[in-house]
């Protein structure tokens, strides 16, 4: 699953490419909107976005009020229609109910891109960028298989996000397929928030459920410290910790080795910046230059890579701040 | 005790040109109040002449719009209540203002708590309020009990436990002897007495004629928020002159006789042996229509028991009531509602009225389908019945949508009245009616209650008031201690015979149960 | 803290502010809107002030509109609900399963929306049977259903977002007669049924007894208990018609639906003027509370404010308005 | 719905049900926890009894905790706080902010403890001013607060978690004397200082007498307005309190901290037996009340549910505890 992240993937805040596609062109105007950012990884969307469009003198971003009331979302997106804008880049709350109004702005004429939760028509939007959750799941669970290298009574406790979100689902159905693969499942399970706070409640009550733990995937790094602070506070040091979606903090406690958090897997925060990137490039009506297709794809998935210790300075450069 | 008026003390609080306004009102108009210490000095007035509205200005409960106020001759102002408290004014209100909640010590001291660097002296404290309370004459009220679980008369008496623990210079009584029975008023009277001896003045303020004689030395008359009378001798002004004063006319005939005879028909609303655990037991009496039941008793006797359990709002142990034939649901209100019951509750405020709901919306409570159709309502014809209603028991001023809140106390107790006429029940019991209400509107309560009568609706009516059960009623019950102790016409027996018969009881009873409290 | 509310001066404006149309208060919340608008114009210009932009707000408006319409009634009626979220959540849920989809393709979508509302009122239902009969605090009583209600929603939907098949349901509720939105067009009815109801039926004039005194009210012969039944069953009611017009607006059905709620109808009654102690209600009031609220997030949105910096702004603006209002208030008495 | 309230009957327990030690309405409570209690040991055996666990639930409950306590104060005073969590957000990320961490490596970590106690009494200052004096209704205020600090905490934090790079600060709060860990010991500290300020002082009383009927607590000469503020610059400073303590729990400070606490808080105070409308509170209550909700988790953790199903048991469980609850209390009058 590792290595397909393409220059437009991860990176591409960092890199420029040398093609004419970055020269400036016609102003775009480009709608924003996302759910409230109210954890790392969605603030860390946000504000990639906003730096991907800083980097051209052609984009205008009009952000919209993050926020989890998709009523509240999709009268953002009315206001997008309303105001003619050339491009959104949609990161719905819930993709299946954002489906209508994205169909509405697709039939007025507007470019629509969609980020991270995918919507339930192809007619919806124009080109979806995914992050890949059940990927992830795949990945962290693979990671376990590996290290329990055919030991059948590991013990496995998982700390999922926000219980009610698809995303969570799609995770951990990843992780259990996995594990289920090499004869291991998951004997604890709770679900914590995304936030510090709740991660590190999740954790206290988790590890008195489970004495011995031999691995612990954590969905999301944001509720990661918190998951921390709760073993550190336990004393426990018993099992390996596996990350999720990839923040500057875990990578450089895992490029510290000292706690026991050993891996992360990376849930790109990058998403909407490409979106921004593609969206502009539809406008415009411009191709992806890397790619021999003349045409933007309808749809990039991008990649859940597991960070290690190994690989943990490829990535760090990209990590979000949390 | 010899005239105090003829020596010129200086006076201890002079009230100049008081004026105080609300919204579309103006309560005081430049009253004047001249209060000498060792005295006690009466106010009356008609309901909402200003009397409430005086004394709250003087214990800084309100700010005064325009006058000045004198202490011991110098200008002060009652910024709030506690700048009155510090002066050495201390105020029993009209309406109990205690905090439920609360014990009854704390409610003594609250505000002026014994403490010792914030942290309470509990035992002090309740010692205190113990002694309070003995002065008082209740001994048996403890001072850990919450006040919430007391009746009016005992919130009364800690009221003026609460008065007394300030050691003020003036304590003003706001119809402190309204909720009380005569026993208690000569407790209460007595303490004014010692109070009076150790140079403090009392502001006092009642409806009861025959208590100013008994306890007043001068008296000040207020009309419409103006004075139209002071220094008067409380003793020797005639109750002609002062009705004169306060109402403009002549009253008379308090309570107005029955000119026909009672029909013989059946019982309209018939008790029967109704009883609710540690309350009242074996209660029954018929009532015809026409007919005037009076329930006598002391305070606490478990008279509002019996007629809120009568009503439905209680549910009866044992027992039943029937109306008409019919035999209404245990403890429904509704049912007896619509089988033409009606109460007017003895706590007006907390029961009776919405406080911050209009006159006519308050009077029309009870009768609301009856001015709707298909449930809507119809609001013309509902104000103007309700308006008709208020006017038939003359409340003042006659605004039918002025928030009942800022009436004054009389005139709530007539709007709850108002609602049941306007009903037309068949039945109605009415809980201490003429509370608070003055002796023009009083004498208009009592024959208002005669016409019903006449008119063939059936009464149940309970009073501290001996004298007002026994002039009203055709018969009479005397409870003590929840039980029946007489039943006879009211014609047959006076005040000091109805008291005789529960004190026979008390004895008794005591004698068993050991404290009474 | 109530300490301040019974002070010396009394409102002069009768407890229905919707009846006599309270001038004075509502004056208050028109400037506050007037004001609002006048920033939006400033600000964005045509964005704002455009036919399209206005039913944006509109139709944002509309579904937590119609939830805080039944709040204004329950609120008056001197209780509280925090499971509105929910109820809105699992009225959704239920009219979209698979089983109550293919039973509409057989009967028609009415059978959706016929289950939504029953829902909301079943669980409206429940709510005031515990607390009018179990005598459970409305506080207590309703968050328990907050979190019993989303947990089977959850349960029910298996956390997946329910996508609504039938095209029939989507194009009533989507149509535009007269070029407004139904979703605008129902709101208005609820309303106007709302407005009726408080101030015109006996209905309403027990719902004020109710909630001022309810000791008196039930000495007065009113059935308290049954009525406050009823109340929550309204609220039920209405937000079984939430779940319906955000069914139609997302073409689906979620456990997430309806998501925080129970603070902003809450809100939007408040500072419309309806007294949280009861007694004292307005739906007039509720419907600008609600319109303040949209405008203010519509208004921030063409200005491209962070989120953080609304939050702050939005803070300071209930502040000011609500000392606004009271000032207002105030000099008309 | 007060309707059912003010019943004929009356509780017979005194307002200061701590000082009293109301024992009829606690023991509702504590046979709630045993039977709660009973449960977890059923199902989990040793996992649930061991004395590890038991720490775990305090540790857990302490933070909610210290708000609960605080929040008792301002209930049994007539008002309520709807901004608590937000005021532990802000609290945390201004004690935390590489300003306040660098003066707090010159002059040492008290520093941190100072400015999250101090900002949280700042805003209390400021709902209660707003309250008191501005007249604006609790819930209101308390609400725009919520909002505005919460937006605060997120633009001074740039919506990043701020870990707290001070040894000596995790050193103490991390330490665990005579085998209790700290934030146990504060929370143990605060709830006892708690009763006896709300049971054994002149301050309780009149809270006490401010909550249950203000006007005769001003008429008793009590200054009304500023002992409101005092009780929400109480609750401000227990918020403070308690982000000192989530800072050393999760050794961060984040604007997402204390997400929720309001609704929390009130629940268990509530449950603990203080009355919403005020004049009536009682600490050991809330103190039970925060038990009991944390237990719960605890057990549903234990015991492998799912999310969803936990928040339908929870909200049955919370109905059947508080019916079960008022038959006690109802046979014991
Ligand atoms: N808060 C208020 N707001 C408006 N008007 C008020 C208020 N308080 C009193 N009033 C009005 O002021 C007048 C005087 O009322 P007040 O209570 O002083 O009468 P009172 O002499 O004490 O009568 P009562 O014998 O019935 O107690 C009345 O007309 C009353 O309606
Ligand atoms: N709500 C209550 N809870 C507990 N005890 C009460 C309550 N109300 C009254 N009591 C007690 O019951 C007894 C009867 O009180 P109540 O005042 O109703 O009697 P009453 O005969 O109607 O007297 P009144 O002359 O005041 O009408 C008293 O001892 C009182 O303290
Ligand atoms: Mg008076
Ligand atoms: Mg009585």
């Amino acid at each position: 699953t590792n290595g397909s992240s393409s220059d437009d993937g991860a990176n591409s805040t960092v890199d420029k490419s040398n093609t004419d596609n970055d020269k400036s062109g016609d102003k775009v105007v480009i709608g924003f909107s996302a759910p409230a950012a109210d954890h790392g990884w969605m603030g860390a969307i946000t504000k990639n976005a906003v730096a991907q469009a800083k980097q051209y003198d052609d984009i205008d971003l009009k952000v919209a009020e993050g926020t989890n009331d998709v009523n509240l979302q999709i009268s953002q997106v009315e206001t997008f229609i309303n105001d003619k804008v050339d491009a959104i880049v949609l990161l719905p709350f819930d993709g299946a109910a954002m489906t209508a109004v994205a169909r509405k702005a697709m039939d007025a004429g507007i470019i629509v891109i969609n980020v991270d939760r995918e919507f339930d028509s192809p007619f919806a939007a124009r080109t979806t960028v995914l992050g890949d959750n059940y990927g992830m799941g795949v990945s962290a669970g693979t990671y376990v298989c590996d290290k329990a290298n055919g030991d059948k009574n590991k013990v496995v406790a998982e700390i999922a996000g926000i219980d009610s979100l698809p995303l969570t689902q799609d995770r951990s159905r990843g992780f259990k397929d996995a594990l289920t693969k090499c004869g291991l499942k998951v004997n604890n399970r709770v679900a914590a928030e995304f936030t510090v706070e709740s991660g590190e409640k999740a954790a206290s009550n988790l590890l008195q459920a489970a004495p011995k733990i031999d691995y612990l995937w954590n969905h999301d790094d944001d509720q990661g410290v918190g998951v921390l602070a709760a073993i550190k506070n336990a004393n426990r040091k018993e099992f390996v910790m596996i990350g999720g979606a990839g923040s500057a903090n875990v990578m450089r406690a895992i490029k510290a080795d000292n706690t026991v958090l050993k891996a992360t897997v990376i849930y790109p925060s990058t998403q909407a910046a490409d979106a921004i990137k593609l969206a502009r490039l539809l406008v415009q009506k411009k191709s992806m230059s890397d790619l021999s297709e003349i045409e933007v794809p309808r749809e990039l998935k991008l990649s859940a890579p597991v960070v290690t210790k190994d690989n943990v300075d490829t990535y760090l450069k990209s990590a979000f701040e949390s | 005790m010899t005239s105090i008026t003829a020596m010129p003390t200086p006076p201890l609080l002079e009230m100049r040109g008081i004026v105080k306004e609300f919204p579309g009102v103006r309560a005081l108009d430049g009253v004047d109040l001249v209060v000498r210490p060792g005295e006690v000095h009466c106010l009356l007035g008609q309901n909402g002449a200003g009397k409430s509205t005086l004394i709250k200005v003087l214990s800084g409960a309100h700010a005064v719009d325009d006058g000045s106020i004198l202490w011991n001759g110098e200008p002060i102002s009652f910024a709030d209540p506690q700048a009155a408290l510090a002066a050495g004014v201390a105020t029993i209100y009209q309406e109990l203002d205690l905090i439920d909640g609360l014990s009854v010590a704390d409610n003594i001291f609250l505000g002026h708590e014994k403490a010792r660097g914030g942290i309470t002296r509990d035992a002090d404290m309740n010692r205190s309020a113990r002694e309070l309370l003995k002065t008082l004459g209740h001994p048996e009220i403890r001072p850990t009990r919450e006040v919430g679980s007391l009746s009016s008369a005992g919130k009364q008496i800690v009221s003026m436990a609460r008065a007394l623990s300030r050691r003020a210079q003036i304590i003003v009584m706001d119809e402190p002897s309204a909720v009380l029975d005569p026993d208690e008023v000569d407790g209460l009277f007595r303490v004014i007495g010692d109070l009076r001896s150790s140079g403090a003045a009392i502001i006092y303020i009642s409806h009861r004629l025959e208590e100013i004689r008994r306890i007043g030395d001068r008296l000040t008359v207020l009309k419409d928020g103006k004075t139209v009378a002071s220094d008067l001798p409380a003793r020797d002004t005639s109750t002609a002159d002062l009705i004169k004063l306060m109402t403009g006319a002549t009253v008379s005939s308090i309570f107005p006789r029955r000119t026909t005879g009672l029909p013989e028909v059946r019982p309209l609303l018939s008790v029967a042996a109704i009883g609710r655990d540690q309350e009242f037991d074996d209660v029954s009496f018929d009532v015809r229509p026409g007919e005037i039941i009076g329930l006598a008793g002391l305070v606490g006797a478990g008279r509002s028991e019996i007629i809120e359990t009568i009503f439905g709002a209680r549910k009866a142990a044992r027992g039943t009531v029937t109306v008409d034939g019919k035999r209404l649901r245990n403890g429904s209100v509704d049912s007896a509602v619509e089988s033409g019951l009606g109460l007017c509750p003895e706590e007006r405020k907390s029961q009776g009225l919405i406080l911050d709901d209009a006159v006519y919306r308050n009077i029309s409570l009870a009768s609301l389908d009856r001015y709707a159709r298909y449930g809507i309502s119809s609001e013309g014809s509902e104000r103007r019945a309700a308006h008709a209603a208020a006017r038939s028991v003359d409340v003042r001023p006659d605004d039918p949508d002025r928030i009942i809140r800022t009436l004054s106390g009389g005139n709530q107790q007539k709007v709850v009245l108002a609602r049941w006429l306007l009903r037309s029940c068949k039945v109605l019991l009415l809980d201490e009616p003429t509370r608070g209400v003055d002796v023009g509107a009083r004498a208009e309560i009592y024959a208002l209650i005669r016409e019903l009568a006449d008119s063939g609706v059936a009464l149940v009516i309970v009073s501290s008031d001996i004298d007002e059960v026994l002039g009203l009623s055709d018969r009479v019950l005397v409870i003590a201690d929840g039980r029946v102790v007489h039943d006879g016409p009211s014609d047959g027996i006076d005040a000091s015979g109805v008291l005789d018969r529960i004190l026979a009881e008390h004895d008794t009873t005591t004698d068993q149960k050991g404290d009474a409290a | 803290m109530s300490a301040t509310d019974t002070s010396t001066t009394l409102p002069s404006t009768a407890g229905r502010g919707g009846g006599s149309l309270g001038v004075a208060r509502n004056l208050g919340l028109v400037i506050a809107l007037v004001l609002l608008c006048v920033v939006g114009i400033i600000t964005s210009g045509d964005r704002f002030a455009s036919t399209d932009n206005m039913l944006t707000i509109l139709r944002l408006a509309a579904v937590i509109g119609v939830v805080s319409i039944g709040m204004t009634f329950v609120i008056t009626g001197g209780g509280i609900d925090l499971s509105v979220g929910a109820i809105v959540a699992l009225s959704s849920v239920w009219a979209t399963t698979t089983g109550t989809q293919s039973m509409a393709d057989d009967f028609g979508w009415i059978v959706m929306v016929f289950s939504a509302v029953i829902v909301g009122t079943a669980c409206g239902v429940v709510n005031g049977v515990l607390i009018a009969y179990g005598k459970i605090v409305p506080f207590i009583a309703t968050l328990a259903m907050l979190a019993s209600a989303r947990g089977l929603a959850e349960i029910i939907a298996d956390r997946k977002t329910q996508i609504i098949t039938d095209q029939g349901f989507t194009d009533f509720f989507g149509a535009e007669p007269l070029g407004i939105p139904m979703i605008v067009i129902i709101f208005a009815l609820v309303t106007l049924v709302g407005w009726f109801l408080l101030n015109r039926t006996t209905f309403g004039r027990r719902t004020f007894a109710v909630g001022g005194n309810p000791e008196a009210a039930r000495l007065a012969g009113i059935k308290v208990q049954r009525h406050t039944v009823y109340l929550y069953a309204l609220l039920g009611t209405t937000c079984g018609i939430a779940a319906v017009m955000l069914m139609s607006r997302t073409t689906t059905g979620s456990s997430t639906h309806g998501l925080g709620y129970e603070l902003d109808a809450i809100a939007a009654v408040v500072i419309g003027g309806t007294l949280l102690s009861g007694g004292r209600g307005t739906v007039i009031g509720t419907l600008f509370g609600v319109i303040i609220f949209t405008t203010l997030t519509n208004v921030f949105t063409l200005n491209n404010l962070s989120t953080s910096a609304q939050a702050v702004a939005k803070g300071v603006i209930i502040v000011v308005a609500v000392l606004l209002q009271q000032r207002i208030a105030d000099r008309k008495t």
